[in-house]
């Protein structure tokens, strides 16, 4: 079998390229993939650990299910938030998103 | 256990699917290019469940993750489609800052899952994972029935959340 | 009978029900509403009396191990929370009294909301449905098995308690001209206090019980107090001090807060701008004294480790008890407001109640609770109605057009407005002497019983010592509060009751309805033979009936105090004296002279009158210097860098004008304008560049700080 | 497929049975992926324009070959050699890249359809959610069709397939756990093997929510507004030609095939039939011909709807899934979560009554719902008609 260690620096790779993706995206729809990349390695990770260290409990599936689940509703929601930023102020660009500012 | 080549040949060609559509997802300067990419990586993490014998996670992934958010966010996409020019900057002034800081968290990272003893079960406990979906339903509806409803009601409250949110506003 | 304790859930349950019916179906209908409400508390005491005759019946069985029916509720992976409810002799006894308390209030307050009557509140159904939630809570906490629901409960009274303080937090503007607006302010303002103030201690006794479930593993008191787990919780050592002792604490803090003892008792005088029948409900007889029932609760925690006479966390309440004890009391003497002096005698018996805990005295101090519950609701009606009467005596003396209508400086509470009411209102005057003399303490009423246990506890503790140690200083305060709690009620029923009407509106006030005095009539004869429970003559039923709830703790031991009589009498005799004095000082009271008190005490009457200061003293320690910041923080750009501005403009302006007529004044002016704006306008222009507006911004410092830390920890 | 992995080694000696296992697999594989689109497409463009034209009472293709059996092959070769034609201002990859996908989406289906006993590719666990999940690829190379394509119409048609998709996506998804939930497993064997009574017999609201669903989702009139041909011209692939547009077209008649097999295998208890069995090549045979059949069949009641309903306007599309298919699904999946638990429904048989009764009752109140929603629409509009007049 692959060796843990791995599949843990892949699911790190994966989470540290998502993490770019949110830092330096302008597009808002881009942060929003950045962040569903983050969570499928936070998946990832949680189903290696559950594969390598607890084969016989299924936690970590479960519990990838219910990370699943909130990606869902995530995305669902960020969009609908794009979408009525979108068609309020005509932009889905982060930066001029920013009537919170002082 | 012994590491099978052909594993190794997969593994190899998941990750270039997975970090590659990564990469193109935060460098891609069309953004309907980057949510391609995005499905791209998601298929790269199916194979990893189907690796790592998580094959129901891995169609919910395939479900959930291809068949509805990316396609989602192409929809999405396609709907605020104009307003960026491709010629643009896709990226914002602090960029190189964070790739700084995410270049190093990944070192940080690496470093440490190296260093870490982690207690991987025994090899007879690692040839025979429990993979039965009974048993993954057991678990769901059994000892984490209240995240399981919990996860239920957040749906739901995303599910009329983003229909108000999106919904045009009567005026 | 033990069929009973099958409906042990059914007891909380009920005034939830109805409280869902009243919200979900019926609060358009207001008479249906309240008679809903009315009908659940009923019912509810029917199956609360049913349980304490199966207890009394079952014998020392049920009434020491108890009966109970645990549920295991939230399976979350492999933590189970369990609750469930339990009966025991202690929570026989409460259940005795507070579903009982609840139905006499219930029925009061449909008469005192003027069901029916023109100046019908417009909120009357949400009002019944609010008590019903709260009754629901009061009972779930005395029910519950564990500290879990029992938590719950708690908060469930601290949220019915600030909706109904806040009751009349806001006004139909076209239907309730009757209400103030400076009412209305202070309404809101006296709700987010006892919120507020309450929350301090709610989240210490979250964070003990945090503490404690982390230790143990389980919420339930069975189990904590199993000799092994105290022992357990004894080994383990916190910020220097046994783990228990910290959780025992904790707990205490949060009793502290919602038994309003010293130094978190300010929310209580102000929680009486809530409706009358709610003042007696939650702010007198019941959720007062959950703080008390959760530390009598929670006394072997208080205990274990220690021997009874010096267990640390144990003599904290007994100090905290003996100073709130003496100095409710001595504030109570300087209110003006009938239902304050109240409010402040309610703090003072709290007190009492804590220091007979504090004493390692079970039964003292739940038989203080039990009576005071009575008495002191009994007190709270009685105010209310002769707030009624006085308020419908207003309403008459403007319809016959006597007076002024609305003469401002008129408040239907104020003592120095009323005077010899005696005759007006005689069925509120005498179940309201009855409870003055039971609060009082004079033979044979209630108080009288259950306050000498305490001093007499006390009093045994100081000779058993033999030095002028805690249980001295706890006896003195004791006495001294019993004589000025005497003083205070004399003043009270003689301004109230005798002399001469002050007031149009005393003149023409008028006796209320039945269905308020029917409540107080009952009342007052469970004030005067309340003290019947534990009377020593009578061998001390109910220490027999609830002392052994801790025994299996094996670190609470109850012992019958015997009668002392040179205790009980010091205490008639100050008592008497005190009631006396301040009924004769009093009596002959006549609006606008300079109370009595006043003239002889002076300064001191000033600084009890102001309460000590301590809403002051807050007010600059921790109110002002929170909404200072938070006011900088807003008025940051409003007027530091926006208003400079502004005034740079204008003065240019200015100048440009009047330059030759004005010319010296100009230059300074503009100057000063100008600097100050200028500097302004640079610290400002620099701060503001941290407050950028973009979120991937402030998510990188949030990155970079959680990289920054990751590498603290990881090679340092 | 056991057998000929036996026959295999039989043959062979050498051979492992591991390897043998994996030819057949291959083979099987190259069948489905390489020869079933060509016959496939064939036979039912054939099959349809003949169903089409008896409804319309034409004759439909005679030309080419004995009863113009030869047109497809015709039109195949027309396609093959027609100009591959890119528009400018097209995203190249990703239109490139998106008919490849459409038939991809669709053979993988294949890896788990039961043709016949013991003939699939892979008996999964979750077989049927694989079915579901593998549906979202095909979604997705008509949005990128759509969206590469550069047109407006192509790009209006792939909003309207994710909405219609999306919409339809769910009501089959309800349908497919009501059988699940009947047959306890989501592994096509054991689906079949609980059908001793086909669950159209027992479900039949469930087949039908499924069968509606599916029509949907292959964009097949009466739901075609994808391709409205009035409205957007020819939808998605309005810009592809030639062997692109081939695949398209391959991709659609193969969902055809593929959504007909999933339903025969949910609800006509697939290969099943007198004589079919996993023991013998012929019993083999003769389940895929029971298969063959069914299917077969399935395919002309839908071709049948084609020709009689008219298209949908796409509220009414949406109407129709959210507020009637969703909430009757929902219905008949309480239902029949109910029957399944209901204790004194012991024996198969009196399971099978109780789930008939409860599809039929769902079916009267659904009925009943709706008309009284109508006569209420409908007395609404008549108010409003007479107060114009008035």
């Amino acid at each position: 079998m692959i060796p843990l260690y791995w599949w843990l620096v892949v699911a790190a790779a994966l989470f540290c390229i998502g993490l770019y993706g949110v830092l330096s995206r302008k597009n808002a729809i881009g942060v929003l993939m950045g962040i569903e990349l983050m969570l499928n390695a936070v998946n990832v990770n949680l189903v290696a650990f559950w594969r390598y260290v607890t084969p016989q409990t299924l936690t970590g599936q479960v519990f990838a299910i219910f990370v699943i689940t909130v990606a869902a509703a995530e995305a669902a929601v960020g969009l609908a938030i794009i979408i009525a930023a979108y068609r309020r102020r005509d932009t889905v660009i982060v930066d001029e998103l920013d009537i919170m500012r002082w | 256990m012994p590491t099978n080549v052909v594993q190794i040949v997969v593994f190899a060609i998941l990750t270039l699917m997975t970090l590659g559509g990564g990469l193109g997802v935060v460098s891609s300067r069309n953004l309907f290019h980057g949510a391609l990419f995005l499905v791209l990586s998601f298929a790269g993490v199916v194979g990893y469940y189907v690796l790592l014998d998580a094959g129901f996670l891995a169609a919910v992934q395939l479900l959930i993750y291809i068949g509805a958010i990316a396609i989602l966010i192409l929809f999405a996409i396609m709907l605020s489609r104009g307003l960026m020019s491709q010629r643009q900057s896709q990226r914002n002034e602090q960029w190189w800052i964070a790739l700084l800081v995410v270049v190093l968290t990944f070192v940080v990272l690496a470093v440490v899952l190296w260093q870490v003893d982690w207690p991987v079960a025994s090899d007879q406990a690692l040839a025979s994972p429990s993979v039965a979906i009974s048993q993954l339903g057991q678990e769901l509806l059994g000892p984490y029935v209240i995240p399981f409803e919990v996860a239920s009601v957040l749906l739901l409250v995303a599910l009329v959340g983003a229909v108000i949110l999106a919904r045009e506003t009567e005026t | 009978m033990e069929f009973f304790f099958n409906l042990v859930p059914l007891i909380p349950l009920i005034p939830l029900l109805a409280f869902a019916a009243i919200v979900l179906f019926t609060h358009r209908n207001n008479r249906l509403s309240s008679n809903i409400a009315i009908g659940g508390i009923a019912l509810s005491t029917l199956v609360s009396w049913g349980v304490v005759l199966a207890t009394i019946l079952a014998g020392e069985h049920v009434q020491v191990e108890g009966w109970e029916l645990p549920i295991p509720w939230l399976p979350t992976g492999t933590t189970v929370f369990n609750t469930g409810f339990a009966v025991d002799g202690f929570t026989a006894a409460m259940l005795f009294m507070v579903p009982f308390v609840c139905t006499m209030i219930f029925i009061y307050s449909q008469g005192y909301m003027n069901l029916g009557q023109p100046n019908q509140d417009p909120r009357y159904a949400r009002f019944f449905a609010y008590i019903s939630l709260f009754a629901a809570g009061m009972l779930g906490l005395v029910v519950a098995d564990n500290l879990l629901l029992l938590f719950i409960s708690w908060e469930v009274m601290g949220l019915c308690s600030y909706l109904l303080i806040g009751f009349w937090s806001f006004r139909d503007r076209d239907n309730e001209q009757h209400i103030d607006e400076a009412q209305v302010k202070r309404a809101r303002a006296a709700a987010l206090k006892a919120f507020i103030t309450t929350r301090v201690g709610d989240v210490l006794l979250f964070s003990g019980l945090a503490l404690l479930f982390s230790y143990t593993g389980t919420l339930t008191f069975r189990e904590i107090f199993r000799p092994d787990m105290l022992e357990h919780l004894g080994s383990i050592s916190l910020l220097g001090m046994p783990a228990v002792t910290v959780i025992a604490l904790l707990a205490f803090g949060g009793a502290v807060g919602k038994s309003a003892q010293f130094p978190l008792h300010v929310w209580l005088p102000d929680a009486m701008e809530g409706p009358t029948p709610v003042s007696a409900l939650i702010h007198a007889a019941t959720m007062v004294a959950a703080g008390v029932y959760l530390v009598a609760r929670m006394l072997p925690l208080f205990v274990a480790g220690f021997e009874t006479a010096n267990a640390p966390a144990l003599q904290w309440v007994a100090v905290i008890g003996a100073i709130t004890a003496f100095f409710g009391a001595t504030i109570g003497l300087a209110q003006d407001d009938i239902k304050r002096v109240l409010a402040y005698s309610t703090i003072s018996q709290l007190g009492y109640m804590m220091m007979g805990l504090g004493l390692g005295s079970l039964v003292a101090g739940i038989f203080h609770l039990l009576t005071h519950a009575f008495f002191k609701a009994l007190l709270f009606l009685g105010s209310g109605s002769v707030i009624h009467g006085m308020e419908h005596g207003h309403h008459a003396a403007g319809a016959h057009g006597q007076t002024s209508q609305h003469d401002d400086g008129f408040s239907a509470n104020d003592m120095k407005t009323m005077g010899g009411l005696r005759h007006k209102m005689p069925r509120t005057f005498w179940p309201y002497m009855a409870g003055t003399l039971a609060l009082v303490g004079i033979v044979p009423f209630a108080g009288f019983w259950s306050k000498d246990e305490i001093l007499a506890e006390a009093f045994q503790r100081w000779q058993e010592s033999g030095a002028l140690g805690l249980p001295f200083w706890v006896w003195l305060a004791g006495t001294l509060g019993a004589l000025i709690t005497a003083l205070y009620m004399g003043r009270q029923i003689a301004l109230v009751f005798w002399g001469e009407p002050r007031h149009e509106a005393a003149t023409h006030a008028h006796e209320s309805p039945n269905s308020m005095t029917g409540p107080l009539m009952v009342l007052a004869v469970f004030a005067l033979i309340g003290g019947l429970a534990n009377a020593p003559f009578l061998g001390s039923p109910l220490h027999h009936f609830m002392g052994g709830v801790h025994e299996a703790s094996e670190v609470v031991h109850s012992a019958t105090v015997s009668f002392n009589f040179a205790v009980a009498g010091l205490s008639t005799v100050v008592a008497l004296l005190g009631l006396l004095g301040g009924w004769a000082i009093y009596r002959n009271y006549r609006a606008g002279e300079v109370e009595p008190f006043q003239r002889w005490l002076g300064p001191i009457f000033t600084l009890l009158r102001n309460k000590y200061y301590v809403d002051e003293l807050y007010q600059l320690v921790i109110i002002r210097p929170v909404v200072w910041l938070a006011d900088q923080v807003f008025n940051f750009d409003n007027r530091w860098v926006v208003d400079p501005l502004v005034n740079l403009v204008g003065a240019v302006g200015r100048a440009a004008a009047d330059i030759s007529l004005l010319f010296d004044k100009v230059a300074v002016d503009s100057g000063l304008v100008e600097g100050t704006a200028k500097a302004f306008n640079a610290f400002g222009g620099w701060l503001r560049q941290t407050q950028t507006g973009r979120v991937q911004n402030y998510l990188l410092v949030v990155a970079v700080t959680v990289l920054m830390l990751l590498g603290l920890y990881l090679y340092l | 497929m056991d057998a000929i992995v036996l026959w295999l080694t039989s043959l062979f000696p050498q051979m492992a049975v591991p390897t043998a296992r994996l030819i057949v697999h291959i083979v099987y594989a190259a069948i489905l992926s390489f020869v079933a689109p060509v016959v496939l497409v064939v036979a039912f463009t054939y099959m349809e324009r003949k169903v089409i034209a008896r409804i319309q009472d034409r004759v439909g293709p005679n030309r080419a070959g004995p009863l113009g059996m030869l047109q497809g092959f015709a039109d195949a070769i027309k396609m093959l050699t027609k100009e591959d034609i890119t528009p400018a201002g097209a995203d190249r990859i990703v239109y490139n890249l998106a008919p490849g996908l459409a038939v991809i989406g669709v053979v993988l289906v294949f890896a788990v359809l039961p043709v016949a006993p013991g003939v699939i590719g892979t008996d999964l666990s979750i077989g049927i959610l694989y079915v579901v999940a593998v549906g979202g690829i095909g979604t997705m190379a008509v949005l990128m069709a759509g969206w590469s394509s550069n047109n407006k119409y192509a790009l209006l048609s792939a909003f309207r397939v994710v909405a219609q998709l999306v919409a339809y996506e769910i009501p089959m998804v309800i349908a497919i756990i009501i059988v699940v939930l009947t047959a306890g497993s989501m592994r096509m064997g054991d689906i079949i093997a609980a059908q001793n009574v086909p669950f159209l017999f027992t479900l039949p609201v469930a087949f039908f929510i499924f069968f509606v669903a599916n029509i949907a989702e292959i964009g097949r009139s009466p739901f075609d507004l994808l391709e409205a041909e009035s409205e957007i011209i020819a939808g998605f692939h309005v810009e592809y030609s030639g062997m692109k547009f081939a695949f398209f077209f391959i991709g659609e008649y193969m969902h055809l095939f593929v959504s007909a097999g999933i339903a025969t295998t949910l609800f006509l208890g697939g290969w099943r039939g007198p004589g079919a069995s996993e023991a013998s090549i012929l019993g083999a045979l003769l389940g895929f011909v029971y298969f063959l059949a069914k299917t077969v069949l399935l395919i002309f009641a839908m071709m049948w709807v084609r020709g009689t309903f008219p298209r949908f306007r796409i509220d009414h599309l949406l109407d129709f899934g959210w507020k009637f298919l969703v909430p009757v699904g929902l219905l008949t999946l309480v239902a029949v979560a109910l029957v399944l638990k209901l204790p004194f429904l012991s024996s198969p048989v009196l399971q099978w009554v109780g789930l008939l009764v409860a599809n039929v009752a769902v079916i009267v109140v659904a009925l009943a719902a709706v008309s009284l929603a109508a006569r209420r629409t409908r007395s609404v509009a008549l108010r409003s008609v007479a107060g114009a007049e008035r």
